[in-house]
């Protein structure tokens, strides 16, 4: 785990900010900001290294990412519904977050492989756009039912349009387009500053978590059981599953990440739309307040570790 | 005239909520405050919240009211309130 | 009290309008909406509506109608309607 | 409905005071104005105003009248003004 | 043209986000941070370069700019009035546009002609403060009458103190005051970041521009010809007269653009003032909806062409 | 003095364009953005330096510093009682501003001083955070007494929990745990970029305190004299004492102009809650509008010279 890298530091201080109620609100304008600038670095970055490694994405790997986007949502479900003895629109609710994942954890993935130098497919941003979508969708059939009354139409385009999805598509297809050279004059922004970008990020996501931690009160021991012990599981599907479409050690450890992190935008938002009943504090405390710090500070070296065993057999 | 305080997340749905009934003009502010469902910061736009000022006639304000009572008041954050306003222009309303 | 949304354009000259009408105060807001002139987004800071609040005399609440009537109803994006209220320490307005 | 606007840096004190008055909800915008204390821009945040609304019954109205004006009218830039409204599901307020 | 710049891909992913009605919007603060960034830095980088050269700007350019700026609008004016059948208001209001400059615009041609290493006139950045007001003016005038009922005053403090203009000339000033060495500090962000911030400025320019282009539905015929036509006769003026004046080929590359580019923040602003019965959405849609896009995608190759073509004279 | 710093003409250039009224404002947000990134720059760049260095900070010096904040409202309260004439509450509000510090001033310092390659002790940034709350506490006590009716435990809270201290504490804690290699990926946004994001800071800082001047009117020629003579008086005590506790001439530098800083945000925040009756706009205007533009402008060479002077003694 070497040294703590500075950014989960800005982390943990906007934390204890965010805790001890101290007077540092960044206006919602530089979330805005600086998690666009994120999101179109991470993409900008895929389509450049696709672009240089002349990738392509195997039909496999397509169908084994929508079966696990799918497909987590239904044991979360299970054992929400059933261990957690929550509603059935709680428990789908948590299906969706938890099956979906979050570009945050993946920005900070990003900055660790680049820091250690670890390979690893240049597709991944591509992975991260497949996997947002499906788990939200299948959250709202365990919630509704198939036949439910639900406006897909309008649902679907607002999740297939999300502003994570668009920009970081949009960076991936600039980034592919224009190449290294193309691009060498937007680096300084894009790529340059990332890692202070990411700070900046990680230091409003950690008052922000702070916030929300306050809602943890009830169904506090299960939320925290359910938010640390959830992802370990979600890591180790993933990571069984990169093997088993012959990912690289590098790219088991990115999916393994991927599914174990839990949804705080995309999620939310759709879930307060399309099944109102859910209570919108314990999906997103869940995800914000336990899973998100859990992934950053302990889980990515345990995801590390567990990714290199799985590539070795 | 009529005023809702919501969720920022239900813009969308609310404005065409409102256009469905037939209403012809609204003025939007963002906001933030504190009610049954706890606090609403707008630190982070999504858990904001928005002040809708719908100025109609009262047949169309009591359709607002129903319609809102109906369809959001149980699931979301929200307040809805009605004052007597003389307008100028009445028949631009 | 009397409540003006207009274009954020508006506002110095609108200011300068009211001044010369005698007024002591007012409150702006910044905001967006819907109406005869289509949508009003504040996506872009010129784009966007102002909602001013007045509190005033009844007198100058009409003197302030036809002021704005006469000078801006036509041109601009405009409502303006007028409410009764109480106010704390009334002499202040 | 009680309306209050005043300088942003007294939110945190205004709303543990309406609290302890035993108000269960507010929602607060943010603004600008001007007033006899002069221009308040919200350029810096610290300049700026805010406005207070909140819907109680007259009883707690009065008292929130009384708390500000003894505690807050003589020092602060602050005016405050009273609205009668009609709420839907009022068992909430 | 060879490849697409990057920046100008970030403009399309604005604009199809935009069509598409994507969530992407960006607050307005973001707006104003980004665009004073460049504003800053073209009136900087223009400073810092007079001051290497040492150049002043010789009357007669100054005049023929003036010409320019007050005579473009009546030829703009005359074809919005009789062959658009426009009323004199709404052709009018065309006129300061056209006859107007973007500074947009002058953005992305400083940063084409840098990454294509073409050399022109240092005091460029002089020339769009000089052109931005008098068609203005002149639009009033054509609206109004010399007698007209116009505050001048007021008008022309506004016109004269708007921000394009302060933070343009301010930047020059720095500049050409501190010089190449006294800026070395100031160059990381102003300058190094100069693509990077023009590309997040142009995702806006997108996303704004396809808001506008739902206003296109009265006149769109007449719009979208005008939009076209109208920069391609301006680029020839613009060109004709640098030639005549003695520019270099860049210089006559950068006129022939700023004369093509219409105003959308000065003249929507002024003639909202000065001449309310006009409607402002056909002047914003035609200069921001058609041409802006029309003289970064298509046009600013073709003026290069142009004035290559008009220089060999 | 050599040539001017072109931040310092940022300063000029916000000033002129707030008196002449230009449409410049810039959102509060972006303040925000840009303080927060100056705050964590400055920490982080003091945290690096006392990580490489391995100093403590000594008993005596903090025992200094925290005489100097307590001490230092004392005759600034007695002058402006007693010469300025101006009530017990605006007297002791001067005292507060006055006595605390002014961490744009130093911001600008740390600038000049890197520029000027004048080596300074690394935990300066301790003596900003060191400083800031004694004169405040002290303040209070001039206007109130000891046993005045004032709620210090949330006041305390509020002034140990300011944004300033937070960023300050926090920059400097990452710095210090990160170390120089460890915030190599994050120095091209906090190190990099500092003297480009003072520039917009001092842009920010010329057009309010513009504004503040506009309140300049009542007391005028007092506020005036107190707002140039204070920070000399201030000046000479602070390098007085860092010679007496042993500083290097750099750090005498520093704590002089740290002394004749005064503070306009914590300060003004404070008083505007515990000391209500005191005018607010008279000291802001004193600090603001006079104390800040002299202190960068001439203040600084001053107090170089000054120190200088009483080092080598
Ligand atoms: N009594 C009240 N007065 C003013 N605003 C209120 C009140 N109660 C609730 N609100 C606003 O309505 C929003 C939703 O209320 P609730 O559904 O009660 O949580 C709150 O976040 C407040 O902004
Ligand atoms: N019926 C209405 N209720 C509330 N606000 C309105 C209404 N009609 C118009 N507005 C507001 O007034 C602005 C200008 O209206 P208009 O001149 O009708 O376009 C709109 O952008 C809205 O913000
Ligand atoms: N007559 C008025 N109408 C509306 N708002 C006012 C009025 N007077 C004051 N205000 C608002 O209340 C704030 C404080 O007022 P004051 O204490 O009079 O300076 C001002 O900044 C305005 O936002
Ligand atoms: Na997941
Ligand atoms: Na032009
Ligand atoms: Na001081």
């Amino acid at each position: 785990m070497s040294s703590l890298d500075p950014v989960i530091l800005f982390f943990l201080l906007g934390a204890c900010a965010g805790l001890a109620k101290a007077e540092l609100r960044l206006p919602a304008s530089i979330y805005d900001f600086v998690s666009t600038l994120l999101l179109l670095a991470i993409g900008l970055k895929g389509g450049v290294e696709l672009a240089r490694a002349g990738e392509g994405i195997p039909p496999v790997e397509l169908a084994a990412l929508l079966a696990l986007g799918f497909g987590l949502p239904i044991p979360v479900f299970l054992v929400a519904r059933y261990l957690g003895r929550l509603t059935r629109a709680d428990a789908a609710s948590l299906g969706a977050h938890y099956g979906s994942v979050s570009v945050g954890t993946f920005a900070v993935l990003i900055g660790h492989l680049a820091a250690q130098g670890i390979p690893y497919e240049a597709r991944a941003p591509v992975w991260v756009v497949v996997l947002e979508v499906p788990a939200i969708l299948a959250g709202i059939v365990l919630a509704r039912g198939f036949g439910g009354d639900v406006a897909w139409k309008p649902l679907l385009r607002e999740l297939l349009l999300g502003r994570s999805i668009v920009l970081l598509l949009g960076g991936l297809a600039i980034g592919w387009i224009s190449g290294p050279d193309g691009t060498a004059a937007i680096q300084p922004l894009f790529f340059g500053l990332f890692k202070g970008i990411l700070a900046l990020f990680l230091l409003e996501m950690g008052l922000i978590a702070a916030t929300q931690l306050g809602a943890l009160k009830q169904n506090a021991v299960f939320l925290v059981l359910f938010g640390v012990l959830m992802p370990l599981f979600g890591a180790t599907v993933g990571a069984l599953l990169g093997r088993a479409i012959g990912l690289s050690p590098g790219g088991i450890f990115v999916l393994a990440t991927l599914a174990a992190s839990a949804s705080y935008i995309a999620a939310p938002t759709a879930m307060r739309t399309a099944v109102p009943e859910a209570n919108p504090a314990l999906s997103l405390t869940a995800s914000l307040a336990v899973t998100f710090p859990f992934n950053i500070l302990v889980g990515i070296p345990i995801y590390h570790r567990l990714a290199t065993l799985v590539a070795s057999f | 005239m009529v005023t809702i305080v919501t969720e920022s997340a239900l813009e969308r749905t609310l404005v065409a909520e409102l256009e469905s009934l037939g209403v012809r003009g609204f003025t939007i502010t963002d906001a933030r405050g504190k009610g049954s469902r706890g606090l609403r910061q707008s630190d982070w736009a999504q858990e904001g919240n928005i002040r809708v000022e719908v100025i109609c006639d009262p047949a169309v304000a009591d359709r607002i009211a129903a319609r809102v009572r109906e369809k959001f008041y149980d699931h979301y954050a929200m307040i809805l309130f009605m004052q007597d306003v003389s307008v100028l222009r009445s028949d631009k309303f």
